[in-house]
């Protein structure tokens, strides 16, 4: 039998992981939208065990949720993506550095 | 150990593995086929935990729709894959460290301790009512609310992606179907009386 | 009535506004705009604040305590802002906005060259009589704040916002160095005042826990036998401790002995306000707190003995001063000082309605007195020395007779309204039984004569006698224009009638019962009223009590020495040099001020700043502190590189943190 | 399925902003660039509908509808007028300001309104789920907003930044509500906030998920150490859009801590004080002290603000309902002075001008003495002088720290904000005793000049008369 702790771990390593991803990666910004997407993931791994694990629905219908809203968000965010692009001819997170102090 | 721990532990071995190449790789187009490689096998997990209608729905929604938006937009811009990574070892390092500890309390905390099965064993299937059914029954009633905000942000999306990356080129060329129709014969052939050359 | 709120805050807002109009778009609306919207605004004030005396007086509203906005609360203490309607405020609310509004429209005539009093392009000069309307209307409203104010803040409030126009007034002419040296001698003398103030009304809130008047005055009979250590081991009782308190603060603003040597040097001030504030309402302030605070007072014998002597040494002394003063403004403002000390004994006296009776006639009086000053300057091309002056009676005879009138209600000629409210005051005095009363009553006795020498000796030689001033000053003699005269009729009437008309309410009757608690031991105005028969009776009779033959006396003396026998004077100064020289240097209270308080604070600071402020404060506290503030801030700016990954370590940490702190 | 008609009463602001965005969204779109003032009356037509309905609607016993996901309460109807009024006076401020950059597009206006609604759904929500949406709808708007001039370099840098860290803290927001979700069962605040209060062993998973939650919170806020892209983002953005951003959405950021933590973790409170110290006390000392080495008044306001919010958790970390009103009041008193402070440098600015630098404030008391007077009452404010509006917010936060004898954060927030005094302090100086650098006179126009007055003089009219808005406060808590 599988465990809701051993779920609930997956999604603390996917979290874990993801978080560093976004520290670890300087050179392109769209790996951080990805990682964003992936910290999302591990949220709804632990909504939809705690789900099945309390037999109650809420926990999915949070999930759908955030899944339309992370669709939204990686719009915007590649919108943004496709803009600062043109502005700068580059999207190294190297380079993302004018504002500051 | 049974099938089921076994199909569990294959998919999170895939997943961790996928997201672990999706933070390190060096070519976004890589990378993102890795995330949809995390995508199916966290399919997989829900089927498990007997979430079809979602584990479907990431599937088309993130695998078909999203993950295609990124490689679209990571094929459009042109981006240069960095030739050398200075110092990426160093912030490996850090970040390894940083992510481990994290894990580490995370774990704790999630671990058997408060969700083992003594605590919480796994519920005995409820009957043939369909997860796809339950869910839409209350999305259209308890969670009517939640579910017009929802439409709202995708209309957010729209407005604001059109809002920021739709310019018209001075320079491109567009048909006008108006004008095509509106054309006239005499706009698009003159027709000249020229002497004929005189033959040598 | 329903309206009331409204009522009374039209009172107090008219003139703020009229001041905020002329204040601030004095250039745009001009000399005439800025009069007109702020004797508007008075003019208001006045006529509402007499319907509701004539209420008040009729008994149709008895006393109102409404409090109309909360301004904060803090610790279950409510400061509010509100008013107490009752006869004591409506009577100073009438006097207040009466004596104003003649002031404002004698202001249009007084202040009209005043371009002449700054020197050329001036700032300052600019919109200069805009400016002092502004002024006056703002002071207007700070007063009838003050007076009509239900708690110690609003009273506070009012105040300080008096002093602080008080200030702005004496200063006006800010170019001329006196004016400046005057403004802020007054102001330093008061926030000596001021200080025991607000140590009082500290005092009342930490016992009372309420700055209301009347939630005060409810439980003070049990705070009656509360005592306080100040020193060691020595117990005061509270009530004591507060009522000294406080009349530190009212000694200041109401100048009394030893606090009152920035009533003089405020004569630097213009005239009209010299009238305004330092004769009529400001000054009075400090009679009313104590008047209004009764309840307090009455529980007190060592406060109310204080009082009775400070005002006895106020009323004698500062009388004595005025006879060798050859500037006309000091010799009134003298007289001020003593009048002031008048009203201070009748308090110390326990006789509060006496007290506030002869603020009410020496208001009308003294304010005729300063205007009528103000005319004989404006005539004299603003020369104030009475040695040049003399005959002026033939030149100017409405400011002649209108000051006749006010020195006679001044030296207290009996029906005249001075007389009625000085001889209860003295009638009080005597029937008092407190410590130090035989001498305060001794004091008040001689004062009268001194009072009256002063006075006359004033008039004679402003208004008779040869003219002694030159040419071309003569040759340009006439009187002066008629927003100067009327102003000066009118306050002739009240100065003349007032005491007649209210003598049998306000001294002798229940006028003020609800404002004014009298302790029954203490009821000298009551032990006297059996012998009260109406206010004729009382004028016939003052013709055979001794104040009246040493009034009498001190006109006389006035007469012989400066109209028959003027080189008396001179021998007598002579003869007496070591006298002389005494009064001349004002008992030498202002030297003594001088050398110790302003001379030896100034030492202490010279001595604080070489050592605490440059080396210890600036060099290590504050260049120290900068220093290190500035390079911690450098130091977090690098941590704000820029970068995203950066950033987003930075929330990691925070969550870890958070963990490591929390959680685990 | 017995299926009950929700009361949809309560929800009619909400209803009323989405239909109105949707119609302008419409018309928008036949609007040529010269009549496209239509969309900017509109949008400040449907603010002010919508201050009228709710004023309307509004009653003294709280309404919970839609199933447990939407709640009216006082609290509710006033943080949402100030909202109505704080975003209409950012959008008469943005106007002239769009104008000059050719920015005045109807997708600033949209996103504003849709922003709002966001807003409306975060303050009146009453389920964890509501509360994401309501932020999201919020954040993704504002972040197309910051991104909206899109020739901008720092624009776009702006809005990525924003954009990256805003997500990665709804992700953890998200991770701490999904963590309360598996150990109470519940979505719903009231229930959670009765389930948490039962819950024995398993707190350690509450305080756990409550981390996570607070982080979230923390960064709308601005909150140290979760504060790094309000001065970069503040910076970067079109001055029109970092009024906005610095003012209504705090409105919102202080409901979302109220719903969270006082409506569903009440029992939690001992903890999350404890969190809440340590932020406040983070940031009011180093939004403080990064303060003064700004040259940039942008950023000089944003660190400003990130001390305010110090300041403003103080309130409610006392966990009384004197400290969360003072925290209201705070947040309250904070739009005001920021949309005044933001709007000074709008009113400096000019086309290809954009007055952001501290330098050009010099003399400004010799180029117009009225808004010298003006951005000295918003300093001194902001500093905590008396007797102007930020002073009292001060007082009444640090009362409710004092009266739960937490004195020495009373004293560590009194001494940062004299520090702080400082770099206020230095823009006055600047103002008045410098010579001006800059000649031209203003070109701002009478509204935005009328509506400047009317800011500054309301923080001083709130602080003689502070009384009525911190009553309000004290009523819309209960």
């Amino acid at each position: 039998m599988v465990a809701l702790s051993d779920y609930l771990t997956v999604g603390a390593i996917l979290f874990g992981l993801s978080m560093a991803g976004i520290f670890v990666n300087r050179k392109n910004v769209i790996i951080l939208l990805m990682c964003i997407e992936l910290m999302l993931l591990a949220v709804n791994i632990n909504f939809i065990a705690f789900s099945y694990y309390l037999s109650d629905t809420a926990g999915q219908i949070f999930v759908f949720f955030i899944l339309t809203v992370a669709a939204a968000e990686a719009a915007i965010g590649l919108a943004i993506l496709v803009v600062l692009f043109r502005n700068r001819g580059t999207i190294n997170v190297d380079e993302l550095g004018t504002l500051k102090g | 150990m049974a099938f089921e721990q076994i199909v569990f532990y294959a998919f999170s071995a895939v997943l961790v593995f996928s997201a672990g190449v999706v933070i390190t790789v060096r070519n976004p187009v890589h990378a993102a086929l890795f995330l949809v490689l995390c995508f199916f096998s966290t399919a997989g997990l829900w089927l498990l935990l007997r979430a079809e209608f979602l584990a479907i729905a990431l599937v088309l929604v993130y695998v078909g729709a999203v993950m295609v938006l990124f490689l679209f937009v990571v094929m459009m811009l042109d981006i240069n894959i960095a030739v050398v990574r200075q110092g990426f070892a160093r912030y490996l390092a850090v970040g390894g460290v940083v992510a481990i500890l994290l894990i580490a309390v995370m774990a704790m905390v999630v671990g058997g301790d408060y969700f083992g099965l003594e605590r919480t064993p796994v519920p005995e299937p409820i009957g043939e009512v369909s997860n796809t059914r339950l869910l839409g029954l209350q999305l259209y009633t308890d969670y009517v609310y939640p579910f017009e905000i929802a439409s709202v942000i995708l209309l957010v999306a729209i407005i604001a992606a059109i809002a920021l990356t739709l310019r018209r080129r001075p320079d491109s060329r567009y048909q006008e179907p108006g004008r095509q129709v509106e054309v006239r014969r005499g706009d698009r052939v003159r027709l000249v009386s020229m002497k004929s050359e005189e033959r040598r | 009535m329903e309206n009331l709120e409204a009522i009374t805050l039209a009172i107090v807002l008219a003139p703020l506004f009229g001041s905020v109009i002329a204040g601030l778009f004095g250039g745009k609306i001009g000399r005439s705009g800025a009069h007109s919207v702020t004797i508007l605004g008075v003019g208001i004030a006045f006529v509402l604040s007499l319907t509701l005396f004539l209420q008040a007086l009729s008994g149709d509203i008895g006393s109102i305590n409404q409090s109309i906005y909360t301004w904060m609360i803090s610790d279950g203490i409510r400061f509010e802002i509100g008013f107490l309607i009752d006869r004591l405020s409506t009577m100073m609310m009438v006097v207040v906005t009466f004596v104003s509004l003649m002031v404002h429209i004698y202001t249009v005539g007084y202040m009209a060259d005043d371009e002449h009093n700054w020197p050329d392009d001036s700032l300052a000069g600019k919109n200069s009589y805009q400016r002092f309307f502004s002024y006056i209307s703002l002071f207007t409203f700070s007063m009838l704040m003050l007076v009509m104010s239900n708690n110690f803040l609003q009273l506070f409030f009012g105040w300080e916002a008096v002093g602080l126009v008080s200030y702005l007034l004496i200063g006006f002419w800010a170019t001329r160095e006196s004016a400046v040296y005057a403004n802020l001698k007054a102001f330093l003398v008061n926030r000596v005042g001021d200080f025991g103030f607000i140590l009082g009304i500290g005092a009342v809130l930490m016992y009372f826990n309420t700055l209301d008047y009347q939630a005060v005055f409810n439980t003070v009979e049990m705070h009656q036998d509360v005592t306080v250590s100040i020193w060691g081991d020595s117990e005061w009782s509270l009530i004591t401790v507060i009522c000294i308190l406080l009349f530190i603060g009212a000694m200041g603003k109401s100048a009394q002995v030893p606090l009152h040597v920035w009533l003089p040097d405020s004569m630097e001030g213009p005239t009209p306000i010299s009238a305004l504030i330092h004769a009529a309402t400001m000054v009075t302030a400090g009679i009313f707190m104590v008047a209004r605070m009764s309840p307090l007072y009455e529980l007190s014998e060592t406060a109310l003995s204080m009082i009775l002597i400070i005002g006895a040494i106020t009323a004698f002394f500062m009388g004595l001063l005025g006879l060798v003063q050859n500037d006309i403004k000091r010799v009134v403002a003298y007289s001020t000082l003593s009048q002031l000390g008048y009203m201070t004994v009748a308090l110390g006296a326990s006789a509060y309605a006496a007290g506030m009776f002869h603020l009410m006639t020496h208001a009308f009086f003294k304010a005729l007195l300063f205007l009528g000053a103000g005319s004989v300057i404006i005539a004299m091309h603003h020369d104030q020395d009475m040695r040049n002056m003399g005959g002026l009676r033939k030149y100017m005879p409405i400011t002649w007779i209108t000051t006749l009138i006010g020195s006679l209600a001044l030296i207290g000629a009996p029906f005249f309204s001075g007389f009625y409210s000085k001889d209860s005051i003295i009638e009080a005095v005597g029937h008092s039984q407190l410590p130090g009363s035989d001498i305060a009553y001794i004091a008040v006795l001689l004062g009268v004569f001194v009072t009256a020498l002063y006075s006359f000796r004033m008039y004679f030689l402003v208004f008779h006698g040869k003219a002694r001033m030159d040419e071309h000053t003569r040759e340009h003699l006439h009187e002066t224009p008629r927003v100067v005269t009327w102003p000066l009729i009118l306050l002739a009437i009240p100065s003349v009638f007032a005491g007649a008309l209210f003598v049998d309410s306000m001294a002798f009757g229940d006028f003020f019962r609800e404002a004014i608690v009298v302790a029954p031991a203490h009821d000298t105005l009551g032990a006297l009223a059996g012998d009260f028969h109406g206010w004729f009776t009382f004028g016939l009779h003052g013709f055979v009590t001794a104040p009246f033959w040493l009034a009498a006396a001190g006109v006389a003396t006035a007469y012989l020495l400066y109209m028959k026998f003027t080189h008396v004077p001179t021998m007598l100064k002579e003869k007496f040099g070591w006298l002389y020289a005494i009064l001349d240097r004002k008992y030498g209270f202002d030297d003594f001020y001088e050398w110790f308080f302003a001379g030896g604070s100034r030492g202490i600071g010279n001595a604080l700043w070489r050592f605490g402020d440059v080396k210890l404060i600036d060099g290590l506290m504050i260049n120290g502190s900068a220093l290190a503030v500035g390079w911690f801030a450098s130091v977090m700016r690098y941590v704000q590189s820029g970068y995203l990954y950066h950033y987003a370590f930075a929330m990691i940490l925070g969550l870890l943190a958070l963990f490591g702190l929390f959680v685990i | 399925m017995n299926f009950e008609t929700p009361d949809f009463l309560p929800v009619v602001p909400e209803l009323f902003v989405l239909g109105m965005a949707c119609l302008i969204l419409v018309v928008d779109l036949f609007l040529s660039d010269r009549s496209r003032v239509v969309t900017y009356l509109m949008s400040q037509a449907t603010l002010v509908g919508a201050l009228v309905v709710t004023l309307g609607l509004s009653s003294p016993i709280a309404q919970v509808t839609m199933n447990g996901t939407f709640v009216l309460d006082p609290m509710a109807t006033l943080l949402k007028s100030v909202v109505y009024i704080a975003s209409f006076v950012a959008f008469l401020y943005a106007k002239d300001y769009l104008r000059a950059r050719s920015l005045f597009k109807g997708e600033f206006f949209l996103l504003g309104l849709f922003a709002v609604l966001g807003m409306m759904v975060l303050i009146s929500a009453h389920s964890m789920l509501t509360v994401y949406l309501g932020l999201e709808l919020m954040s993704l708007s504002l972040y197309a907003m910051v991104a909206l001039q899109r020739n901008s370099a720092t624009a776009s840098e702006a809005a990525m930044k924003y954009f990256i860290l805003g997500a990665m803290a709804s992700a953890m927001l998200l991770y701490g509500m999904s963590m309360l979700y598996g150990a109470t069962g519940t979505l719903d605040l009231g229930e959670l906030g009765a389930r948490v209060q039962g819950a024995g062993p398993s707190s350690l998973v509450l305080v756990f998920g409550l981390v996570f939650l607070i982080v979230g919170i923390a960064f709308k806020l601005g909150a140290v150490p979760f504060h790094m892209w309000v001065p970069d983002v503040y910076h970067g953005a079109p001055t029109a859009v970092t009024l906005f951003v610095s003012s209504a959405p705090k409105l919102a950021a202080f409901a979302m801590l109220m719903r969270l933590l006082v409506d569903g973790l009440p029992g939690l409170h001992g903890h999350w004080q404890d969190m809440l110290i340590l932020l406040a006390v983070l940031s009011v000392a180093l939004g403080n002290v990064l303060a003064i080495a700004q040259a940039n008044i942008k950023r000089l306001l944003a660190y400003s603000g990130i001390s305010h919010v110090g300041f403003l958790l103080m309130g409610v970390l006392a966990g009384t309902p004197e400290g969360y009103a003072a925290g209201m009041y705070y947040a309250i008193a904070y739009v005001i002075m920021t949309l005044g402070g933001f709007g000074m440098v709008i009113l400096m600015s000019r086309a290809g001008f954009e007055a952001d630098r501290l330098e050009d404030y010099k003399g400004l008391n010799e180029r117009s003495p009225w808004f010298a007077l003006m951005m000295l009452i918003l300093m001194f404010s902001m500093a905590g002088v008396p007797p102007f509006l930020g002073f009292w917010a001060k007082l009444a936060v640090l009362e409710a720290v004092v009266s739960i004898d937490l004195i020495w954060v009373a004293v560590v927030a009194v001494v940062f904000s004299v520090i702080g005094a400082f770099y206020y302090l230095r823009v006055v100086k600047y103002m008045y005793f410098d010579k001006p650098e800059d000649e031209h006179s203003l070109v701002a126009g009478s509204d935005l000049r009328f509506l400047l007055s009317a800011n500054g003089l309301a923080v001083l009219g709130l602080g003689i008369f502070p009384g009525s808005l911190l009553a309000l406060c004290a009523s819309a808590i209960g």
